[in-house]
């Protein structure tokens, strides 16, 4: 059943300093459709939209992030969420911790430098479930804390006192206190070192097989993908230019970006020439005309330069958005 | 490992003493900054010129007390150890206007006046400009915010005085509700009887009231620009992710982190405060340490002036140790590791 | 002199941080007594690989002469650094040592022509006089890939990332030196992006015969790029020597950790084993005999009570009570 | 530098009223040049009138026109503020500049007695010192503030230049060849003259207002005619109780306008020049 429908959102920053009035199109005319139980990566370098569109999703829209068009639909059997454009009208449904719960990258401010781990807790909860008596919580906390392998003396501790592994720990037992059907994941361990992002990414893993949740993954490392995803989307300025199975993706990638992207990605044991994609990325307040990848593209045809291509379906469950493999462009046939 | 908190308070302490040996080094120093032979001499003509008739045993007296106060025998440094022998047994000697009483029991007598004008008006303008600059900041949408921060923004700058001049224009000459000025009503003797303190009450009103506004233009801008940083902080990002209660978010973390920077600016600018407190009784004659150091003028009482100053240098150092104690209180980084 | 003189020496560092006032001292061990030496007739690349607060940038800054080192000494051809004193000797240091440092958007000052830092240091040391500096300048940039034109009069905003560490190579070019010391130069640009500037350094290597200390946590890049290679944990260096060896058949326990956890990029190969770890990092630090003991699967007694010494085995040095 | 000014009259509201407001009231100092009367003389017009045609601000009870006696007050008040401003700078900027770059036990020290200048209670101090010294011309009251005002804008100075000296591209200087006073003033300059400026602005905000305290005590040269002195006459006559108000009104009308614009100016002039908001909007 699918759980979240992402219908060609567009969400767009609206900036005005000292005069100068600038859009900047961080998120154009995205359809995603996400199952349950699924771990669905999302890849996608700097400035190319996927923390915005992170932000669409879970319904954190501050000016001066608007939405412009599309909507963005959760149903959970037996009840939906809805975030979008209604007749003019930017309407953001109240998307709860109960449903739908988010891990922000790992960095040091994270958590409230002067609260206790403990209070940040029951904060959380008073806000849910407003009758919590002090054993009633104390309780659910330990046994929560327990499940996922964390000591309970963290729960006195301040968050400056907790090392980097250890404060996300602490935040995944934030996300999935309430057992979400939905769990976000903002580039969750880029700031760890790689032997505690590997014990935080299998600590992820093991949620998602026990509590069948979705687990949305955004991240610039495909190896990290590569070993935790069913599903990876490629977003690229913007725009999400290939969706496949993780097994596509790898052997048989078909968008010239995803094929850059795996093949610059160095191996141990393996030393031969890495390329890097030629240019650099375009700057998304006035990105290229046509699809947006073409001034870097070396297969680049002249329709490219004109028409954006459909993100349409190419093989079993493989859809990509390049006029190497249809010929449907956003805004009808060419 | 040393506990941090240990060091911190150490470290407090010895800025304290720091402060208040560089205030007296400063009030030892300047009467030697006058090229003059005799800083006793010059001090007493000072006096005489611009005080009223005074007794020559008043004189005599005076010119022994500088002596000993200066003890010009003796090499500058034997002087200066002297001068803190006398200072810290608080003896600067009678005051020479109101002769024989010692300066140390006329300044007592006024710094209950001063200490409780000081404390409340201080306290109750810091916490009320924290909290509106604070509400100010987080809903700086709202048109009451905009309205306030206009509002503040104009009192802001302007000085002590020039608002003490203001406040005894409006409310005591264009509509006239308040005493024009002393602590209470003449003829009443200080008791703890309710009618004494209802007019100790309406004679303090106008200077607590002027005093708090100065300060609570300065509190409001500190923590408005304070929140306003704060809102972008990833924890109240966070904690808005959570569907944290908005009340929790406003008070836990957004005005809690924002008002730690501004408990440091209050151990900061109490020295400006006091400065401010003293012009304001000036203008309401209001019997505190301020009035006391004008009549010390008016009556160049030199001894009452040199009194006053150390023991306002010792009282705002001693103060800021307190505030600056305080503050582990609130931040767990300075208390743990 | 040495016969086969040696371009840089590193010899016993240590490096002792202090925190805390004249009444509090806490201390720990950043660097603890390393030693490894440069060839100077044969241009190679020499990573560094660690995790955070394995002491690789302090390092990196005692070797570019930042910081001082508790003890120990650096040598460049011969002459202990530590000994500079007057200005020629420090131009002279500077002109065979350059830095490339990791966030792009701080080696340059934002409010300032990017492009004036090339003529500066061109005139600095005195490389060509001023006719024909605009040439000179012209050539260096080219040699990394970028124009004169692309370059002259911007500032630091109007580049990307990869295009302000060519610049920043540029930079360092111009005094020709003989090593570029790069601190995690890569870390800050996509992926995509990094090769180009990886295959720059291989390049510097083969045609300006320049040696790179490259100092990285990537494990995968510094394998792709470096000849030699030296695991740091905790400000020791536990396994040094040839890059395949190293990584084909890792000796030292963390090692093998560090290599394990690193994920390939292909779906089939997913992670196994279980990582446990210390919930507070300050421990590690102070721990007596192997800092690695508290998380190594072989950990024997004598790796809680003694520090290993180094043992040279398979033309590699490990720092390992498992080997003798 | 002059687009700046441009941008800022055209988007800050702020910036437009304290300019205006400051244009205004040195107009109206200027003024003094061609006033019919000498500031030191008295008893010229008949006293105690209110404001009127011929007397715009009305006149005193020493028999002299107010409003001509404003234009002397305002400049000089002007005068003793920017000396002390530009004074307390050379302090504060060399504190700062050494503090910062030097840092270690120099920094502490520096730092220390820095911190104890800005706790210190400063009226009595000054009270003290002017009771002794007894006559002061305006100058040497500016110098005399000036050794006191520098605490606040040194720490400011030091922290700046102490985030500067940890960033890069300090180090790529110091490689570029550039010696440490090149590396001060080419690459640290553009982010302290910010802090610099808004800092002489606030300076001159303070020394203002311990004028006019000074003056109200009797402490300052009576005779030269500032706002504080004007106000010292005001009190000396009774001005409020026998009931000449415009005595005491116009110069506090000026100086709340004066201190308004000054601090406007401080708060507008500190945000547009942020080093940080401004690569943030270019880059955007």
């Amino acid at each position: 059943m699918t759980v979240l429908q992402i219908d060609k959102i567009k969400a767009y920053y609206k900036i005005n300093a000292y005069g100068n009035q600038r859009t900047v199109k961080a998120v154009d005319n995205v359809s995603l459709e996400i199952e349950e139980d699924e771990t669905f990566g999302i890849a996608g370098e700097s400035s190319c939209g996927k923390s915005t569109l992170i932000k669409v999703i879970s319904g954190t829209i501050k000016p001066p992030l608007t939405i412009i068009e599309g909507k963005v639909i959760y149903n959970f059997g037996d009840e939906s969420i809805y975030i979008g454009k209604v007749n003019g009208q930017e309407e953001i449904g109240k998307v709860t911790w109960e449903k739908v719960s988010y891990i922000p990258q790992s960095s040091m401010s994270v958590l409230n430098p002067v609260m206790k781990v403990r209070d940040i807790f029951y904060d959380l909860l008073k806000s849910h479930k407003k009758t919590m008596e002090k054993e009633v919580f104390n309780e659910t906390i330990k046994e929560h804390l327990n499940s996922l392998g964390l000591p309970i003396e963290v729960l006195d501790l301040y968050p400056h006192q907790l090392s980097g592994g250890m404060r996300q720990r602490v935040i995944i037992a934030l996300a999935t206190i309430f057992r979400p059907k939905v769990i976000l994941a903002d580039e969750p361990t880029s700031a760890l070192d790689v032997v505690v992002q590997q014990s935080v990414l299998q600590l992820l893993r093991e949620i998602q097989n026990e509590n069948k949740n979705t687990l949305i993954l955004v991240s610039h490392d495909m190896s990290i993908l590569a070993n935790i995803a069913n599903r990876i989307g490629i977003m690229y300025a913007g725009k999400i230019v290939e969706v496949a199975k993780v097994k596509d993706i790898f052997e048989n990638p078909m968008h010239p970006y995803t094929k850059f992207l795996i093949n610059s990605i160095p191996r141990i044991g393996d030393k031969s020439d890495r390329l890097s994609i030629p240019g650099f990325p375009p700057s998304l307040a006035d990105p290229p005309n046509g699809c947006r990848f073409h001034p870097r593209c070396p297969y680049v045809m002249d329709i490219c330069k004109e028409k954006s291509p459909l993100l349409c379906e190419v093989a079993e469950g493989h859809n990509v958005a390049c006029f190497l493999t249809s010929e449907e462009s956003e805004d009808g046939k060419y | 490992m040393k506990n941090p908190f240990i060091i911190y308070i150490i470290q407090r302490i010895l800025q304290c003493i720091v402060v208040i040996f560089i205030g007296t080094t400063v009030t030892f120093v300047i009467p030697r900054l006058v090229p003059s032979t005799n800083p006793v001499e010059t001090a007493i003509a000072r006096a005489q010129m611009m005080g009223q008739y005074t007794d020559p045993k008043a004189v005599d007296e005076m010119r022994r007390v500088l002596k000993k106060l200066y003890g010009l025998e003796g090499t500058t440094f034997q002087q200066y150890i002297r001068y803190w022998g006398s200072v810290l047994r608080g003896d600067f000697g009678p005051s020479f206007s109101s002769f024989p009483t010692p300066v140390m029991t006329l300044i007592r007598v006024s710094l209950s006046w001063t200490a409780g004008l000081l404390l409340l008006t201080t306290i109750l303008s810091w916490i009320i400009g924290t909290l509106l600059g604070g509400l100010a900041g987080y809903f700086s949408e709202k048109p009451w915010a905009r309205i306030l921060e206009i509002f503040t923004n104009a009192i802001r700058p302007i000085p002590y005085y020039i608002m003490a001049l203001l406040m005894l224009i409006l409310f005591s000459y264009v509509l006239p509700l308040f005493p024009r000025g002393g602590a209470f009503a003449i003829g009443l003797t200080p008791t703890f009887s309710w009618q004494f303190i209802r007019s100790v009450i309406i004679h303090a009103f106008l200077p607590a009231l002027s005093l708090i506004v100065v300060g609570i233009g300065g509190w409001f801008q500190n923590m408005r620009v304070l929140v306003s940083n704060v809102i972008r902080e990833d924890y109240v990002v966070y904690a808005e992710t959570l569907n944290i209660s908005p009340q929790d978010i406003l008070y836990k973390y957004v005005i809690r982190n924002a008002a730690l920077p501004q408990l440091t600016g209050l151990a900061l600018q109490l020295g400006m405060i006091f400065s401010g407190a003293l012009i304001t009784e000036v203008v309401f004659n209001y019997p505190g340490l301020g009035f006391l150091l004008y009549t010390g003028i008016l009556r160049g009482d030199y001894s009452l002036i040199m009194g006053i100053t150390f023991f306002s240098i010792v009282a705002i150092a001693v103060g800021a140790l307190i505030i600056d104690l305080l503050y582990p209180l609130f931040d767990p980084r300075v208390r743990y590791t | 002199m040495e016969n086969t003189e040696k371009l840089l020496t590193v010899k016993d560092i240590t490096k002792v941080f202090t925190r805390g006032s004249l009444l509090s001292r806490i201390s720990f061990t950043a660097v603890n007594n390393v030693s490894f030496e440069i060839e100077a007739n044969k241009p190679e690349i020499f990573a560094i690989v660690g995790e955070s607060g394995s002491g690789k940038t302090t390092l990196a800054r005692i070797i570019l002469h930042l910081i001082e080192p508790t003890s120990g000494q650096i040598l460049y051809r011969g002459k202990d650094i530590t000994k500079i004193k007057s200005k020629r000797d420090r131009i002279e240091f500077m002109s065979t040592v350059q830095p490339i440092f990791q966030n792009p958007f701080e080696t340059f000052n934002p409010l300032k022509r990017v492009d004036s830092y090339l003529y500066e240091t061109a005139l600095n040391y005195k490389i060509t006089n001023k006719s024909n500096l605009e040439r000179f300048i012209a050539d260096i940039l080219n040699s990394v890939g970028l124009s004169i034109e692309e370059v002259k009069g911007r500032y630091l905003h109007e580049f990307s990332g990869g295009q302000i560490q060519r610049l920043s190579v540029a930079r360092a070019l111009i005094v020709r030196p003989s090593l570029l010391v790069a601190d995690e130069p890569v870390s800050m640009l996509d992926v995509s992006l990094r090769m180009s500037i990886v295959n720059l350094f291989k390049e510097l290597k083969n045609d300006q015969n320049v040696s790179i200390i490259y100092i990285t946590h990537d494990l995968a890049t510094a394998y792709y790029i470096s000849d030699r290679i030296a695991i740091m944990f905790r400000g020791d260096v536990v396994e040094l020597g040839p890059v395949e060896a190293v990584l084909a058949r890792p000796l030292h326990p963390y090692t093998r950790v560090l290599k394990e956890a690193v994920p390939e990029p292909t779906p089939t190969q997913k992670w196994g084993g279980k990582i446990n770890f210390s919930a507070i990092e300050i421990e590690e630090f102070s721990r007596v005999g192997c800092k690695f003991a508290g998380r190594c699967q072989s950990v024997m007694e004598i790796c809680k009570k003694a520090e290993p010494k180094y043992s040279s085995v398979d033309n590699r040095m490990v720092k390992c009570w498992l080997y003798k | 530098m002059f687009n700046i000014i441009k941008d800022l009259f055209k988007f800050d509201g702020r910036f437009r009223f304290s300019i205006i407001t400051l244009l205004c009231i040195i107009l109206f100092s200027l003024l003094s040049f061609w006033s019919p009367y000498d500031p030191s003389s008295s008893y010229y017009v008949p006293s105690n009138i209110p404001p009127s045609a011929k007397y715009l601000f009305g006149t005193n009870s020493r028999g002299q026109d107010i409003f001509w006696m404003m234009t002397f007050a305002i400049k000089n008040s002007l005068i003793f503020g920017i000396i002390t401003a530009l004074l307390s700078r050379i302090l504060s900027i060399f504190v700062g500049l050494i503090s910062g770059y030097k840092g270690g036990i120099i920094d502490k020290v520096l730092m220390s007695i820095n911190d104890s200048f800005i706790v210190l209670p400063l009226l009595p101090i000054l009270i003290l010192l002017k009771f002794i010294i007894g006559r002061m011309e305006l100058t040497t009251l500016a110098l005399v503030m000036a050794v006191f005002g520098w605490s606040w804008d040194a720490r400011l100075i030091r922290s700046q230049v102490l985030s500067l000296r940890e960033r890069d591209f300090t180090y790529t200087s110091v490689f570029s060849g550039m010696g440490t006073l090149k590396i001060t003033f080419k690459e640290y300059f553009p982010f302290i003259i910010p802090i610099v400026l808004a800092t002489t602005v606030n300076n001159m905000l303070w020394s203002l207002g311990m004028e006019i305290t000074l003056a109200i005590l009797g402490l300052s040269t009576v005779e030269i005619p500032t706002i504080g002195t004007t106000i010292y006459w005001a009190n000396q006559h009774q001005a409020l109780i026998s009931g000449i108000w415009w005595w005491l009104t116009f110069p506090v009308i000026i100086s709340i306008f004066l201190f308004l614009a000054l601090y406007l100016l401080s708060v507008s002039l500190s945000e547009y020049l942020d080093p940080r908001l401004r690569i943030q909007q270019a880059r955007v």
